[in-house]
């Protein structure tokens, strides 16, 4: 574990986004290199990684943008963004159009995920708010059988899902919104810590995130290969994955950071969880992003 | 007086570790109809098994088990069973159990309950009537079986040491009465006795069995007129055949049966 | 005549069972303090996460003021009990057919005994492509588990009934059908009954799962939702009831126990 | 003497039985099959999402191929045997405390009861926090649906054992321990036995609740990962996989059923 | 000779519907060390209540029960029981279940095996000590059960119709047997029989109780000395009081008790 300094016990979830950095660290011997050997664990999603580093069982974990508002309630600390993805869509059954035909019908989607976030954020651009229609909650797999079987008419929810399952069955869906539609508000995923990390020991495999994270955005097509090995799927279901996520070099995070863009996405991501309820307002970023242990250990 | 249960060189078996065990061995009777037989015999010769071959409970291994000239295919309601083990229905009362066979006729509901009300008035158990098997005594619940079984009235009565658990009065009570009922409405009786005195004094005939295997060793014919008295219970013609039968049954030695 | 008919209650037997019946109840609410009492010690060392009993209260407190619990005990309890008392009701014929009939048990054991083993989460894509979202699927699912868990008690009942019993009963006539009804099922019934008490934690237990189906209100829905905002008064809110109900119900099964198997001698 | 020892097989008992056997052989066989060509019938006419047989057994044969089959089912088994076997286990003594001293039965009873109801993955983050995430958070969950399924049957059991029984130990001086264990427990053997069939389903339907805890194989895990990518193949594979494993180890616990209750008069 | 067993004016009801049944009422009776003391009584007047109270599985409502002077608590391994319902336990042999007793003495494993072989061929059941209860006949599950209390050699033996369904030759070696082994190891017995015969071949004393409610009638003192032979039975002495006893149980109506 962590407590002789050389060990890393990592969480991740098992696609694109997950698993590149890690599989790259570990390939590229990034881990060694700081004198450190990773233990990594694959869980099914981000709040267990977040539990599981309230129990001291996890030194480091990965989320998706749904899991934001854990951090951003004090649960743990983002220690380095990630990526941005592109995954969530809004898809209607063939013969819907646009966000307003939606009007009373079913739409399901999974609460407080990014799904639910493009959803909100179509509704709101198309004028309309979650009373015009007739939100369904259910889970992600529930989301895929429900709209193949045509129980529902709409969906909030995101690649792969929508290409390996629904598209297969519905060739006709219509993406009636797309996360590409909102540049003001991006979706980042991002690695997070334990509340007491040590601060060294976490200054050092932010290092190695940050040289997998160039190398990742040096070698875009290796990179796929090297996450569809970790993840033992084929290279094809993780490329389309990938192509949903848009990666950036340190530099680029590091500048972000510096000019307030990275603030300004974690509070847009708080301003649609203090809409939802799963945050009471709106934290400060500076409270659970540690952006000062970033651009140190980029040395920049 | 026609045949009524015909057994045809009947054998059983039952398979126990190691083999199989002979429990009957070309065992041949005709009981005719509306005769009154009884069967004595050591323990363990077989009687019980017989006695459930007529009832179309257990079926043999050879041979024929013919009631009316038919093949027995399964029990049915004209030939009424008391089991050795009482075989009472633990959550009815007296009274249901009793009643259990007279709902299947198609009698009333009121004449049901006149029925068993007679049957249970017949075994002494009136005070009982709505008491659950777990509180009677041990010859309570025999009783309650016999009731049970008189209740639905049956052409055939097979019994099986109906009187093992009474106390000497009942049981001559209780044998007075089903001599009554006997030969008033001409029913068919086989009953399994261990009492030689018993055994004698209420049939027509007596089969004694003998064991391993268990076969028919004898069949003694009770001369003796119906209706059967104390007077006859008495008779040195009566102390004879019983002597007779206990001879049959025991020249044999039981404890080894 | 030794039969005392005594009509007012002050029979010797009467306070006896009276005392009986309250040191049950004494030992059940000191077990239920000393449950109490643990909880508030866990929250209070600070065991991560764990909310206290007070702090829960006021969240049910809340929940009870804007009637959000009334209407999810509703939704729930109407899914647990017409799934559970529909799949009980099916377990006893299956499992009587399964126990009588050699070909019955030989076509139909494969399946339950292997959807038994299938956890009801993987069951839900199914039943939404089959039953859609409403009511249907939901029931259906509690249903499955009520039924899968009581018909292998049905069936051990059945295959253990005393045979002197079922032959007494044909020695008197009784067909196929009446046996069934008048004496296997009375004498099966501390099997059966077992049955039905562990198909309803089944049923209980997967009223999560089964709420997942777009659920719009329940308990389960409740403590789902409250999950995703990491909630943890609600998700004790949700859990204390359902086990208070769950705890209800199967009182009340145990009564129905105590009197349809009074004729059992027992302890 | 005519008890007839027959050394060879050939006694008129051993073909009858053994062609019952047979029999039940061909009528499962019959019915998985009828289930095979129904499931079939059901993903040719298209219904959507499902995987045909044949598209699932391809995908078997690819995880067979590269062994990941073997170290999920290796797994997942360990934890269903440990946490099963513990929880059957444990479930006998309990069963039995509260059976047979009413101030076990009052401290115990409500909580068992209240648990039952709890669904296993509402367990999971309280299970996390005081166990963490390796084995035996899992195990734990497992092992405690194993139990409160069980324990109510052995309860029941214990209940429900003959008076005269225990009686007739008791006169031959047996003390309550030796009452327990050579009376009690052969006595409700088939009620014991119900509690861990049902238990056993209990443990295996729990096995994919258990795997969220941070697993990294088990068919429950892989399962759950499948879904990510809604991996239907992968998905039924898990599912028919747990399915044939459970069916295995109930025919286990159902052989031992027949030797430990062979002196049960059955039909 | 001391007193062994002593009821002291035992009271007994049971909560039925509606109220209370006296199944025994002022019930007061001491039994001699090393007396052999048969009841007899119409069915339901409460015998097996009294011999459960004596084996100390029946609490008195009211009434003290002593046993070698002490109130009894419970039952125990020097006060032998044998069942009106056999008892047996269902899932052991016949060997298994004579044996279940001694195994909880201090004998060794050798001599648990060689005391239980004497008594099952003491009761003829030799060929079936490997034989499950449910393969037993009525006859031969009884002489299990006797096996079983013999087994452990009892000081007291409470016995509760152990011969009820025995063959007539069964049953006389049985009851010798009974009697030598009382003669030689003085024990004490109460035992209870419908059998008038047996009871006062038996007894030193017979005790004939009566029902509604279950009270002793009379006690008859039995005469007649040890050994009791063939020679006994026969004699007029026997035959008198064999009338008394009789007289004393069937002055009463025993279809109403
Ligand atoms: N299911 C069985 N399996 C093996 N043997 C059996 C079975 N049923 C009966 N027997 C044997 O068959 C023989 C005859 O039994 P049955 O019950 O007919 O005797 P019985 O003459 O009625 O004796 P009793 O007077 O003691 O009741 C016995 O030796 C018994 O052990
Ligand atoms: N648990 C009980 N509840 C109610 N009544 C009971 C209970 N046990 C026994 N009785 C009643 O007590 C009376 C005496 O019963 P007991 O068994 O002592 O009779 P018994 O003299 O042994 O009769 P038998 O010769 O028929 O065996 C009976 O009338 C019976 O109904
Ligand atoms: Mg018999
Ligand atoms: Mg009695």
């Amino acid at each position: 574990s962590g407590d002789d300094g050389t060990e890393v016990r990592f969480g991740y979830i098992s696609d694109f986004n997950g698993a590149s950095l890690l599989a790259i660290a570990e390939k590229q011997g990034l881990w060694k290199q700081h004198g450190l050997t990773a233990q990594i664990k694959v869980f099914t999603n981000g709040p267990l990684q977040i539990q599981a580093l309230g129990a001291g069982d996890l030194d480091f974990g990965y989320i998706g943008p749904g899991a934001f508002w854990l951090p951003a309630s004090g649960q743990s600390k983002i220690v380095t963004i990630n990526t941005l993805t592109y995954a969530d869509r809004v898809i209607g059954q063939p013969g819907i159009t646009a966000m307003t035909d939606l009007r009373g019908k079913r739409v399901g989607v999974p609460e407080g995920t990014s799904g639910d976030m493009v959803l909100n954020l179509a509704l709101r651009r198309a004028g309309m708010t979650v009373q015009d229609i007739q939100k369904v909650p259910m889970d992600p797999s529930t989301v895929v059988s429900a709209f193949v079987s045509g129980q529902i008419d709409a969906a909030g929810i995101w690649y792969p899902l929508i290409g390996t399952s629904i598209r297969p069955k519905v060739p006709g869906l219509v993406e009636v919104a797309s996360t590409r539609q909102f540049p003001d508000t991006a979706f980042p995923t991002a690695f997070v810590a334990r509340k007491d990390i040590d601060t060294a020991f976490s200054k050092k495999v932010i290092t190695v995130l940050q040289a997998a994270n160039d190398w990742r955005a040096a070698h875009p097509d290796e990179a796929i290969s090297e996450a569809a090995a970790l993840l033992k799927r084929d290279r094809a279901e993780v490329a389309a994955d990938a192509a949903n996520v848009r990666t950036m070099t340190t530099a680029d995070l590091v500048s972000k950071t510096r000019d307030g863009t990275v603030r300004r996405w974690l509070t847009g991501l708080s301003d649609f969880f203090v809409q939802t309820g799963q945050l009471k307002s709106a934290p400060d970023p500076a409270e659970y992003y540690t952006a000062e242990q970033y651009m140190e250990a980029s040395g920049r | 007086m026609s045949t009524k249960i015909s057994f045809r060189d009947v054998h059983k078996s039952f398979p126990v570790k190691g083999g199989m065990f002979t429990a009957l061995q070309g065992v041949s009777l005709d009981i005719a109809d509306e005769e009154f037989v009884t069967v004595v015999g050591p323990s363990g010769c077989g009687k019980s098994t017989l006695l459930g071959m007529a009832a179309g409970l257990v079926e043999p291994t050879a041979g024929d088990v013919l009631v009316d000239g038919s093949p027995v295919t399964g029990p049915g309601p004209e030939r009424g069973v008391i089991f050795q083990q009482y075989a009472l229905f633990p959550w009815l009362t007296v009274r249901r159990n009793v009643e259990f066979g007279l709902k299947l006729t198609s009698l009333s509901a009121a004449e049901c309950r006149h029925r068993a009300e007679r049957a249970i008035d017949l075994v002494g158990l009136a005070d009982f009537a709505d008491a659950l098997p777990k509180t009677l005594s041990g010859g309570m619940k025999q009783r309650c079986a016999i009731a049970r079984a008189y209740a639905v009235d049956p052409q055939v009565l097979l019994m099986d040491e109906p009187f093992g658990a009474l106390d000497a009065l009942t049981r001559v009570q209780l044998q007075e009465q089903l001599l009554r009922t006997w030969s008033q409405e001409r029913r068919t009786v086989m009953f399994i006795t261990h009492d030689v005195d018993e055994a004698v004094f209420l049939a027509r005939r007596v089969v004694v069995m003998a064991a391993r295997p268990g076969r028919i060793h004898t069949i003694v014919d009770v001369g003796l007129p119906y209706p059967r008295t104390e007077e006859i219970r008495l008779s040195p013609e009566f102390g004879r055949i019983r002597n007779d039968v206990w001879h049959a049954v025991y020249h044999q030695d039981a404890l080894t049966a | 005549m030794s039969v005392v008919t005594v009509p007012d209650e002050t029979t010797p037997a009467q306070p006896a069972a009276r005392s009986r019946t309250g040191r049950t109840l004494t030992l059940n609410i000191a077990a239920v303090a000393i449950g109490l009492a643990g909880w508030s010690a866990l929250a209070a060392i600070g065991v991560q996460g764990l909310p206290g009993p007070i702090v829960v209260a006021q969240r049910a407190g809340e929940l009870i003021a804007d009637g959000t619990l009334a209407g999810d005990v509703l939704a729930s309890l109407r899914r647990v009990l017409i799934g559970f008392t529909l799949g009980t009701a099916l377990a006893v014929p299956v499992g009587f057919l399964m126990g009588w009939y050699a070909v019955a048990r030989g076509l139909l054991e494969p399946y339950v005994q292997f959807f038994r083993t299938i956890p009801p989460l993987a069951i839900i894509p199914l039943a939404i492509v089959l039953l859609g979202i409403g009511e249907v699927p939901k029931i259906f699912v509690i249903f499955l588990a009520a039924f899968l868990s009581s018909v292998v008690a049905a069936f051990q009942g059945v295959v253990g009934v005393d045979r002197t019993l079922i032959n007494a009963a044909r020695v008197l006539g009784a067909s196929d059908r009446t046996i069934f009804i008048k004496v296997v099922i009375p004498a099966s019934t501390p099997f059966i009954l077992v049955g039905m008490r562990v198909g309803l934690g089944s049923a209980w237990g997967t009223l999560v799962a089964a709420e997942l189906i777009a659920a719009q209100e329940g308990l389960g829905f409740r403590m789902q939702q409250a999950q995703l905002y990491y909630d943890l008064p609600t998700i004790f809110v949700g859990l204390i009831t359902i086990g208070v109900l769950g705890l209800a119900m199967d009182r009340l099964l145990l009564l129905a126990d105590r009197h349809l198997t009074a004729w059992q001698e027992r302890r």
